[in-house]
């Protein structure tokens, strides 16, 4: 499993034969992928671009958090995530989810799965450019604390101890 | 002292990444966020609404206990992928 | 949208710039692949590789229906489908499915019925080789027929105006 | 004549790619399986069971008409992907 929060952009081929070096051998017959990218637009017309802004150290503990989630679900041999921060052009590739399985099922759930959790739950912001104005995105889940606390679900939940 | 970071909006209206502070009474994530609101009118600003809470890189809950050293976030709700 | 029967083997790079191509310009935010592998064993034991043969003609032609069942069912804006025939090693790469749409759920929603639909409707067939022999695959749904009539609900039927 | 193919198992039991075949009477693709049936056993062997079929490269059944210079093929369920 790999989890990567970068800003530089990333190869399709170079991720895939990535998640392939430990699928392969644990008998993956079956490889999703999803990739994320920036849209042009938004309810309010054109933008220009977006900035993603994250939280070192726990933005990646998350997505690995979340990695594992993932596995102990679903029925998979390897995952892999990069997701881009800072500044990026429309039409850049923004994330990127790769799962194998044995079975082409399991692979499709996994990366629904992990992308549904990322939006919800993993500690990244969004702005969107319109002109010289930078708008942030509003959060659609109505219970964001919620959403984000299955993440927890696997972990020794101090806060909850409290 | 506890370490307290802020990001996205959060970090925009407190005109600051982050601060550090003096252990509160109770020693609590929410006692923190109370003292920070008292402190300025832009941190009030930043800490007042849908805020959400990390202790030690963890999401947690006002009531969460915290010692000298932590590390303590707010932010909004998220919005990647 | 792009479907291609072929021998040689295929790039992920190549084929999801190849999506994007069309998709991009179309407001695609979401885009989802799917590489089938040769496994290399089966219920009896390890295989040397697999077979395929194919209809030529109606293979194609039933790709090209699968797409466009495949569009006006979802919400996506592009998709390709890439078919290898003829001999295939252990782990070699056999299908690739890409789609891209607005939305992640039309995008993963078409190339998971366009894998399902494929498997039991479009004329391919495998053969497993185990040591000198090689064993035709048997087909798992129960009324191929009905199956694969439903890639004709969108062409003028011949045959069943008979 | 109709030109008539084959494809895997089908191919295989009937130790032929294809064959050209006269119109058969009544003009259907289910009578000219019958006819190729009772043309040899290996014909008979691969014709049998559950064999799908098509005419001019669209899946087809037993009552479809034909005529002359059209493609029949027989094949067993698929199973690509």
């Amino acid at each position: 499993m790999f989890a990567r929060v970068q800003h530089d952009d990333f190869s399709q081929q170079t991720l895939y034969d990535e998640l392939c070096v430990n699928a392969v051998p644990q008998g993956a017959g079956a490889i999703v992928t999803f990739t994320g990218l920036v849209r042009d637009f938004n309810a309010k017309g054109g933008i220009q671009g977006i900035e993603l802004e994250y939280y070192p150290g726990m933005t990646e503990s998350a997505l690995d958090t979340l990695l594992q989630q993932a596995t102990s679900r679903f029925d998979i041999v390897e995952a892999g995530i990069i997701h881009r921060v800072g500044k990026l052009a429309n039409h850049a590739q923004i994330v990127w989810v790769g799962t194998a399985s044995q079975h082409r099922e399991q692979a499709f759930l996994a990366a629904t799965f992990i992308m549904d959790t990322l939006k919800q739950s993993v500690p990244i912001w969004k702005k969107e450019w319109q002109g010289n104005q930078a708008s942030w995105v509003a959060a659609k889940a109505d219970d964001s604390t919620a959403a984000m606390r299955w993440l927890q679900s696997d972990k020794d939940n101090t806060c909850d101890n409290a | 002292m506890v370490t307290v970071k802020f990001f996205a909006q959060v970090r925009e209206l407190a005109g600051a990444e982050g601060v550090d502070a003096p252990l509160p009474h109770p020693a609590t994530v929410g006692a923190l966020r109370e003292q920070l609101m008292s402190q300025s009118t832009s941190f009030e600003d930043a800490l007042s609404g849908n805020v959400l809470m990390a202790h030690n890189q963890t999401l947690c809950n006002g009531d969460t206990e915290i010692a000298v050293g932590d590390e303590v976030a707010f932010f909004p709700p998220v919005t990647g992928g």
